[in-house]
């Protein structure tokens, strides 16, 4: 159905937060030059529209959901403006809109933050008639307001950050306000910093939700948030096994909710907060902003209650709040300081109420307490009008006011009715429901939640009751009743700021102008009346409050058969009641029987005990102990340290250091000549000396197995030779520098090989082989049918097939070198374990340094896997023992004995036959002697394998060695290892080699 | 007995440490710059016998020559500053002159 | 090499070595100088032996006659000096330099003089294959042809750099002393008081 | 025109300081006036980076360089003259013709000597910015990063405060000695360039081919990680920052902490990550932890500064930590947020110098002691000053919030820093940081009584004051509503950055444990050809 005279109401939506935003842009700019009127006009008058359009959409959506009941998208008005920017998570790409939702649960909450807020606006207007900074005022308050319904608005959770972070700026600015008082501005500072800490909660808790899962819509984490019942993970590979990521997210969150809403451990700004105006206090510090947290929990109650472990939390800090801030304001004298931790008490309420699971009752209670509080301190604001205090006003300067304000008192006095949960008052109702909720969590309903929590609870908020109706109206009947006790010596240590808004003296207080006993009379008028929207429904009375926000809310997921019965209701209402009636009647025993004598002495037979309350526990204090003192230190240490050691290391000791340096070489710079020229004179001795000393230069040629050896040429030289790698010199001393020698298979020193490629563009490659070599070849080389041959599978060299790129593997390559062990494949037989220690010993002997357990080793680490290392005796070889690094010899029965290196990425083994090469294949065509080869062929000097299209002949290596002696007789040798070619044996083909490339 | 080459180096080399610890241990500038010209008459030596065992061009004479010539240069400035020195410091000794400094 | 030449060089080689360390080793300047000249006389000798005739002629002109006398010209110019006291700076450098440089040049002169003794083919007065020129190895003629043929330029470049040095040694030398300096000053002075 | 637009911008600048040159210097005005006229002028030209339609290849949803223009410079060693934009120097480059002109402008208040040469050097310091953003030959980009070098050591040593000198040198020689080190490591990529393919060339899109093994890549990347870590400047190489920022005049410190700290993002970005993919990636957490530690180190120091300038100075540190965490986070949002912070934090923290510079030339001192109740003199200076604070707390809203949100919540799902989430937390506990130091320096200035006598006559904001801040406040508001105009355009370069740096990363992983498979350590030819391999070409940017 369509009634909505043709409007948009999505569109409508923007403008309800837009009104009061061009409210601030208006005054903020062009405030300082407007009328007060003017002013007047604009703020209240942006607020006026924002409400009429809010009350429009809100009726819209009550229209809807009469209609379209149950359907998906009905129960909601949204509007998205436009996207704001995008997040990813893996592969999603997660948009953040800028986008608006009213919904059942937003919009009483819009509703409550224009309504009272445009009451507040109208009393403010002539609240703050006389301040200079009239349209400052109002420009932030008119920003707050928007803030404010952008929080409760925001579709997903960044923009509601928006909306928070707002809030907090605006509480900042306007708790500040009177800025020229040091106390006020740092308060400010305390709130926004605080929030702050809150704020690093919500953070992290929104990218845990986000990140879990994937999406930043309200709607959708609530529909999602059983995807939150996984262990938390700390990164990619970490988790905390015993924690859920759900109980964390509502964790951080809380805190971000205890610092807006002011629970334990963050509420010690709100007490500070007071030093904003009046009209402030009311509007932000009792009415909307610090409700958001509550609001916040209700909009993810899905969420939290995946987590009772974090509903416990938020139970008990909840309940343990009420009892602490009510303990506190039983013996303040600050009007508003009683009032503010009051509101810190019923917040602490609305907590145990959804920490209960009393979704509905706690955000009951933040709407009824938006009526009652806000007309309290609205009518505290009103009695300071009166007397003039300027920051608040103290309960032993006032009395007898009913006489002169009668709208403010009777105001005054069915607020705190209200607040005492005096019965049929709205505070009776939404108290009732939250007592409920936990005696109703104590039978147990819920299993995964502990039934004792309920009691507990339950148990401290009916003394946090009881001690509220007593202080409320300890209050009430010390500022209202008895005699005025206040004269003209009123504004005691308020004058610290010195343009004073109401400088000018009055002879009487007075009542208030209709500005402000208006709202008074509409909020009161709300406090007595709208509990009735939530009656009791184990009475079988229509709640209309539940029902209204059932879409909204999650329901707590009960045991079969587990209802509020008459029982649990009666007592939670018996005792709910008791506690108000007993609170006042208490205060009226007390307070006007007794005129105040028994607390007075009370609280002398109690001194400390008394002193500390009036201290407010001295939680500050501990505060600034605990941890304003360590961070300050923290960071007059970091700023020190900065400059001390950092910027002293860093550059102070370099340069000193480059000073030193340039100060030790001046020395040497004497100006007397001869120094220098004695220097000279070193140099040239040392060029000199170049020429004393022989030099070899060896250098060489090869032809097959024939080697030139060439030495340097000098004055005076002569040289020796050694041509058959054995050590020993075959040449007398000559003057003769160069000499040919000829290789025979004994003299080779090792294995080599020359890779012969098709390729054009190619060389001819020689290679020095060490054991475990795999030589690799580029696909071209190997040819189309490389793939043909199967590698060996238990020979297959690690990491080689399957190389995604150009360079494909080969066949691997060991090493025959007499008399030493390489690993060789393990045939069978019997592992020997051994050590990696002794392996290692063996195999840097065999190989000579770096040895291929270091290889695997490396490999292994690089794996994370782990490196088994052995000794194998293979049956086929001969008998023999290794004697290893550490001196103990190891025997084995049989076999040419083979280390064993295996790592999860496969056997990676080398030979030890002497004399030859062995050649495995390994996943490349091989012919060796005009065969195709798959298994290890060994390769005498001087063969040829040809592996797809190249060549691979065996070669050796030899040593050459010259001793060059000069006429002093002194000597200098060195050797060079060269790679000669045998010929090939005479029983071998010639390769035919498949020149395909060229 | 023969002559060899090493013969004329041994001794240029000889002459040449003469004129190099000449040139450290005294102090008197001439005496200084006379072991110079001993060092440069070694060099020389050397030039023209090695050029007597290669002697299929004259680049060891020439370059004795230009050698003789540079000397003189050499020596021409360098009595000059001696000069220029004494006027200063009323002294030819070397370690009077210490402005080289830093 | 032998004959002749082998005395002449046995001869000419101990006075050199005789005079140079008279040259460094002479108290005054004035007999270093002498010992200098006579160590210039044996190289000649010495440039003989090795068929450098006109390098022989040349060191005697312009050691032996322009050299050495500019050396006792600035001797005579400068008079006996007094014989300071011996400065300690760098002594340790200075003697560890000089041992230094004695041990190595020692060393290799040792080293080739007697340790090897035939080290290298001696040369007779023209070696077989050497060419028609050989007759004229070192003779002006042939030296003449060089210098004014390939090694023309660095001749012209030696000329120039004569005259800068000569240029270069006036100006050192005709600098003014400081109590010159002040002297011209206080006549500067005296001339502008007359004004 | 459009298609040597970067080639306009870059030698614009030069040609005017050749004017400026030639100008005698007693036509005070015309020098002032024509100096910041050609700026503006720069900086309009440079809008149509932006929206150029004459250029077929502009279209910004795409990653490639556009506005490429190459010519040969030095032939034999493939030096060339090469430059081109992509999202990420965009931006940059963008924001460099942005604040230089305002930097320049509010100058001409308090440079009162030298005025011509103070034009030259900020005309070269605009040539040397932009050169180096839009280089893409390496060889360039050094040249460039050089010559900017000068101006600013000038500007700090000749125009600065008391102890002007001693900040102009330290500042030189920090940023001289990790450049020095970078040319080293560039010089040995290049000679492993010429290794594997037979010529030179300083091409960023060659060299960028070039698989270098593991440990080379460690000590290059070292070498270029220390250049650009002092540049931006990371804990512990931070220590120059505070000293140039409180010498150099107010011109000198926008600039700097405008654009020249983001030359050292910037350079891990274009040139670091992408050229050392492994050592980035393991390295990359190492410095991710130092990024962290500035970020609570650099809170802690600013919070007990007595210096505004000097805490403005530290906050930069703290800020630049969010940069860098976002870039080693190597997730798409991570570094969007970091790109789209580096911008933010250009506006902003320029933005508090030029006010901090303001206060400065009314007072003569930055001690925070001397203010206090300044918001009853200079109401609008103080709006704009917390307007400015808020900014840079990152408010939502404004600029700093969306690049620091995005860095975080790329951090939070980062696949490579171990314990991502852990670390965020820590990151994220600067945000409360910063609005402890700042808002203290917030209540010491302007809020209290107003008691000191030297305060009471303060005049409010000048008009040319106000032209110089309102673009900036304008632009806080704008990136802060409405980012994905610049999200956008720098999106497909970042996807495509990472895709390109994860397929060369992997390439080189499995090239080392091949090699590793291969041969055994000391084997000859086939191992060190194994040792440096070419990716195929466009693998990487």
């Amino acid at each position: 159905m369509d009634l909505a005279f043709g409007w948009d109401f999505g569109r409508a939506l923007i403008w309800i937060v837009l009104l009061p935003l061009f409210g601030a842009l208006v005054n903020g700019i062009s405030g300082r030059w407007a009328s007060r009127s003017l002013v007047r006009a604009i703020a209240v008058g942006s607020v006026a529209g924002s409400f009429l359009l809010a009350l429009a959409c809100f009726v819209k959506l009550v229209m809807l959901s009469g209609h379209g009941e149950g359907a998906e998208g009905t129960n909601k008005i949204v509007n998205v403006v436009y996207d704001w920017f995008s997040v990813r998570v893996g592969d999603a790409v997660i948009p953040v809109r800028v986008a608006l939702l009213m919904d059942h649960l937003s919009g009483v909450m819009t509703l409550v933050v224009t309504g009272i807020g445009l009451l507040i606006h109208l009393y403010a207007s002539s609240y703050m008639e006389d301040d200079p900074s009239y349209a400052r005022f109002f420009t932030y308050l008119n920003l707050f307001t928007a803030s404010m319904l952008i929080l409760v608005l925001a579709s997903n959770m960044p923009l509601m950050f928006v909306g928070w972070e707002g809030v907090g700026l605006c509480s900042y600015l306007l708790i500040g306000f009177w800025w020229e008082n040091p106390t006020y501005a740092a308060a400010g500072k305390k709130a926004f910093i605080v929030n702050r800490i809150g704020d690093f909660g919500v953070l992290i808790g929104m990218l845990l939700l986000v990140g879990t899962t994937m999406s930043f819509e309200f709607s959708d984490i609530n529909a999602n948030a059983t995807s939150l019942l996984i262990p938390l993970r700390l990164d990619q590979t970490h988790s905390i096994a015993w924690l859920t990521t759900a109980t964390a997210a509502c964790l951080f969150l809380f805190l971000g909710c205890s610092g807006k809403s002011a629970q334990l451990p963050l509420y010690v700004w709100l007490p500070d907060a007071m030093a904003g105006p009046t009209p402030v206090s009311a509007l932000i510090h009792a009415a909307t902003m610090v409700t958001a947290g509550i609001y916040l929990v209700a909009r993810l109650s899905n969420v939290f209650l995946q987590s009772p472990t974090a509903m416990a939390v938020i139970a008990i800090v909840g309940a343990s709040t009420a009892l602490f801030a009510a303990s506190i304001a039983l013996v303040q004298n600050q009007m508003k300081k009683i009032l503010a931790y009051s509101t810190v008490s019923q917040l602490g309420f609305m907590f145990a109420g959804v920490g209960v699971g009393a979704f509905g009752g706690g955000f009951f209670h933040v709407f009824t307490h938006a009526f009652f509080k806000a007309c309290l301190f609205l009518g505290a604001g009103s009695v300071m009008h009166a007397v003039h205090a300027h920051g608040d006003a103290d309960l032993r300067e006032l009395g007898g006011m009913k006489k002169f304000m009668p709208v403010t008192r009777w105001t005054f006095l069915l607020s705190c009715f209200a607040i005492a949960g005096f019965p049929l008052t709205s505070g009776f109702f939404s108290k009732d429901d939250i007592l409920l909720g936990a005696a109703y969590m104590g039978t147990g309903p819920w299993a995964a939640y502990p039934s004792w929590v309920g009691w507990v609870v339950f148990a401290m908020l009916a003394i946090a009751a009881f001690m509220t109706a007593f202080y409320m109206f300890r209050l009430y009947i010390l500022a209202f009743e008895g005699e005025f006790r206040g004269g003209p010596k009123h504004g005691d240590g308020h004058d610290a700021h010195g343009d004073d808004a109401h400088a000018h003296a009055h002879a009487d207080p007075h009542e208030s102008p209709w500005a402000m006993t208006l709202p008074l009379v509409v909020l009161a008028f709300g406090a007595v009346t709208v509990g009735f929207l939530g009656l009791p429904h184990w009475l079988g009375l229509p709640n209309v409050w539940e029902h209204w926000l059932e879409p909204s809310l999650a329901a707590l997921p009960v045991t079969e058969g587990a209802h509020v019965s008459l029982a649990i209701g009666g007592t939670a209402m018996g005792v709910g009641t008791l506690a108000g009636l007993g609170g006042i009647g208490l205060a009226y025993l007390w307070y006007i029987k007794e005129n105040g004598t028994t607390p007075a002495r009370i609280a002398a037979s109690v001194p400390r005990l008394h002193a500390l309350l009036m201290d407010k526990w001295r939680v500050d204090e501990f505060y600034g102990a605990a941890l304003l003192r360590p961070m300050a230190w923290l960071a007059r240490f970091a700023a020190n340290f900065d400059k001390l050691l950092v910027d002293g290391l860093i550059a102070k000791a370099t340069s000193s250091l480059t000073l030193l340096g340039g100060w030790v070489v001046t020395r040497a710079q004497t100006g007397v000549v001869y120094t220098y020229s004695a220097f000279m004179v070193v140099g040239l001795a040392g060029v000199a000396w170049w020429y004393l000393v022989p030099h070899t230069g060896l250098e060489y040629a090869v032809r097959g197995t024939q080697v030139k050896l060439q030495a340097a040429a000098g004055l005076g030289y002569e040289y020796r030779f050694d041509v058959n790698s054995d050590g020993e010199f075959e040449t007398e001393w000559s003057t003769e520098r160069t000499i040919e020698g000829s290789y025979e298979p004994k003299d080779f020193v090792g294995g080599a090989i020359v890779v012969a490629t098709m390729r054009p563009g190619t060389r001819e490659r020689e290679q020095l082989l060490e054991g475990g070599h795999v030589l690799a070849f580029a696909a071209a080389d190997l040819g189309p049918e490389w793939q043909a041959v199967a590698p060996p599978a238990a020979n297959a060299p690690p990491g080689t097939p399957g190389t995604s790129d150009d360079t494909l593997p080969g066949m691997s390559w060991s090493l025959p070198v007499r008399d030493i062990f390489l690993p060789y494949a393990p045939r069978g037989g019997e592992a020997h374990s051994a050590t990696l220690e002794q392996a290692h010993g063996l195999l840097e002997r065999i190989v000579g340094g770096e040895s291929a357990i270091d290889i695997a080793r490396a490999r292994a680490t690089n794996d994370e896997q782990r490196t088994k290392v052995g000794l194998v005796a293979n049956e086929d070889g001969v008998d023999g023992h290794v004697k290893l690094a550490d001196g103990t010899e190891v025997t084995f029965e049989a076999g040419a004995h083979t280390a064993l290196v295996e790592t999860s990425r496969g056997v990676h083994v080398v030979a030890l036959d002497p004399g030859e090469l062995a050649l495995r294949p390994n996943g490349a065509r091989v012919r060796v002697r005009g065969a195709d080869v798959t298994q290890e062929t060994h390769l005498r000097p001087g063969e040829i394998a040809q592996v797809g299209n190249a060549l691979v002949r065996a070669a050796a290596v030899v040593r050459g060695t010259v001793e060059v002696r000069n006429a002093f007789g002194y000597t200098v040798r060195e050797s060079v290892d060269v790679v000669v070619r045998p010929d090939r044996p005479a029983d071998e083909p010639a390769p035919n080699a498949v020149r395909g490339a060229q | 007995m023969e002559l060899g080459l090493g013969h004329f180096i041994g001794l240029a080399s000889l002459l040449f440490g003469i004129g190099a610890v000449g040139f450290l241990v005294r102090r008197n500038l001439l005496i200084q710059l006379m072991s110079i010209e001993l060092m440069l008459n070694a060099v020389n030596l050397t030039l023209i016998a090695i050029n007597r065992w290669m002697p299929g061009n004259h680049a060891g004479q020439v370059f004795a020559f230009f050698n003789i010539a540079i000397a003189a240069a050499g020596a021409a400035v360098g009595l000059a500053i001696v000069i220029s020195v004494f006027r200063l410091k009323k002294s030819v000794q070397s370690d009077s002159v210490d402005l080289l400094k830093h | 090499m032998s004959g002749a030449g082998a005395y002449v060089f046995w001869f000419a080689a101990f006075l050199a070595v005789l005079t140079a360390v008279g040259t460094v080793a002479m108290r005054s300047a004035i007999r270093a100088s002498v010992a200098l000249l006579f160590h210039i006389i044996s190289l000649a000798g010495l440039f003989l032996v090795l068929h450098a005739q006109l390098l022989a002629a040349m060191q005697l002109i312009v050691y032996a006659g322009a050299v050495v006398v500019l050396f006792l010209f600035v001797i005579m110019v400068l008079g006996p000096t007094p014989d300071r006291s011996a400065d300690q700076r760098g002594l340790l450098i200075r003697a560890a330099a000089g041992g230094l440089m004695a041990l190595v040049m020692g060393a290799i002169s040792f080293a080739l003089i007697s340790f090897a003794p035939p080290m290298l083919p001696g040369v007779t007065a023209c070696p077989p294959g050497a060419g028609a020129e050989c007759g004229q190895f070192g003779g002006v003629e042939a030296l003449g042809g060089v210098l004014y043929g390939s090694a023309a330029l660095p001749f012209e470049l030696v000329s120039v750099l004569l005259l800068v040095a000569v240029l270069g040694a006036m100006a050192v030398a005709r600098g003014h002393s400081s109590e010159d300096r002040e002297a011209l000053k206080a006549k500067k002075l005296a001339q502008a008081g007359e004004k | 025109m459009s298609r040597h637009l970067l080639s306009v911008l870059l030698f614009l600048p030069l040609l005017a300081a050749l004017v400026v040159m030639f100008t005698p210097r007693q036509y005070l005005r015309t020098l002032r006036g024509f100096s910041v006229g050609v700026m503006l002028v720069e900086f309009l030209l440079s809008l149509r980076l932006l929206f150029d339609r004459h250029v077929d290849a502009v279209d910004w949803s795409s990653a490639s360089y556009k506005f490429v223009e190459a010519h040969s410079w030095v032939e034999s060693l493939g030096i060339q003259y090469k430059v081109g934009v992509d999202g990420i120097s965009l931006w940059l480059v963008l924001l460099t013709t942005a604040m230089t002109p305002i930097a320049l402008f509010s100058s001409w208040q308090s440079v009162d000597t030298k005025i011509k040469e103070f034009a030259i050097a900020f005309l070269l310091l605009e040539c040397g910015m932009i050169g180096a953003f839009v280089s893409l030959d390496l060889f360039l980009f050094y040249v460039f990063w050089e010559l900017m070098l000068v101006p600013m050591y000038l500007i700090i040593g000749i125009w600065g405060g008391k102890d002007r000198v001693y900040a102009a040198v330290k500042f030189f020689i920090f940023t001289m000695v990790g450049s020095v080190l970078m040319l080293v490591a560039l010089l040995y990529l290049v000679s492993q360039y010429q290794h594997l393919s037979g010529h030179y060339s300083f091409d960023l899109g060659e060299l960028g081919r070039v698989q270098l093994p593991a440990k080379a890549q460690y000590f290059c990347f070292a070498a270029f990680a220390l250049a650009f870590a002092v540049k931006v400047p990371m804990f512990p190489f931070h220590t120059w920052l505070p000293d140039a920022h409180v010498q150099a005049p107010t011109g000198g410190s926008v600039i700097l902490a405008a654009v020249l700290l983001k030359m050292g993002t910037y350079g891990f970005l274009r040139f670091a990550m992408p050229l050392f993919p492994v050592a980035s990636h393991f390295l990359g957490p190492t410095l991710a932890v130092l990024a962290v530690i500035g970020i609570v180190y650099g809170s802690y120091c600013a919070w007990v500064q007595k210096d505004v300038k000097k805490l403005v100075a530290y906050s930069s540190v703290a800020h630049l930590g969010f940069v860098m965490l976002g870039l080693f986070s190597l997730t798409t949002q991570g570094i969007s947020g970091a790109i789209l912070q580096m911008v933010s934090h250009g506006v902003s923290t320029g933005a508090l110098f030029l006010l901090v510079g303001i206060i400065y030339e009314r007072r003569h001192t930055r001690e925070l002691d001397a203010f206090g109740g300044l918001a009853k003199v200079m109401p609008f200076y103080a709006v704009i000053f917390i307007i400015v604070t808020m900014s840079s707390v990152g408010l939502p809203g404004t600029n700093g919030f969306v690049g620091e949100f995005m860095i975080l919540s790329g951090a939070f799902s980062s696949e490579v820093l171990p314990f991502a989430r852990v670390f965020t937390a820590f990151a994220a506990t600067g945000v409360v940081l910063a609005a402890v130091y700042m808002l203290h320096a917030v209540l010491k200035m302007f809020w209290g009584p107003l008691d000191k006598a030297e305060n009471r006559g303060l005049p409010d904001l000048t008009r040319r004051e106000v032209y110089a801040l309102a673009p900036l406040v304008v632009l806080i508001f704008w990136i802060g509503l409405y980012p994905s105009m610049f999200l956008s355009r720098m999106e497909p370069t970042v996807n495509a950055f990472i895709e390109g740096y994860v397929q060369k990363r992997n390439a080189t992983v499995d090239l080392e444990e091949a090699r590793l498979g291969a041969a055994p350590a000391g084997a000859g030819a086939e191992a060190a050809q194994a040792d440096i391999r070419v990716v195929a070409p466009g693998g990487a940017q």
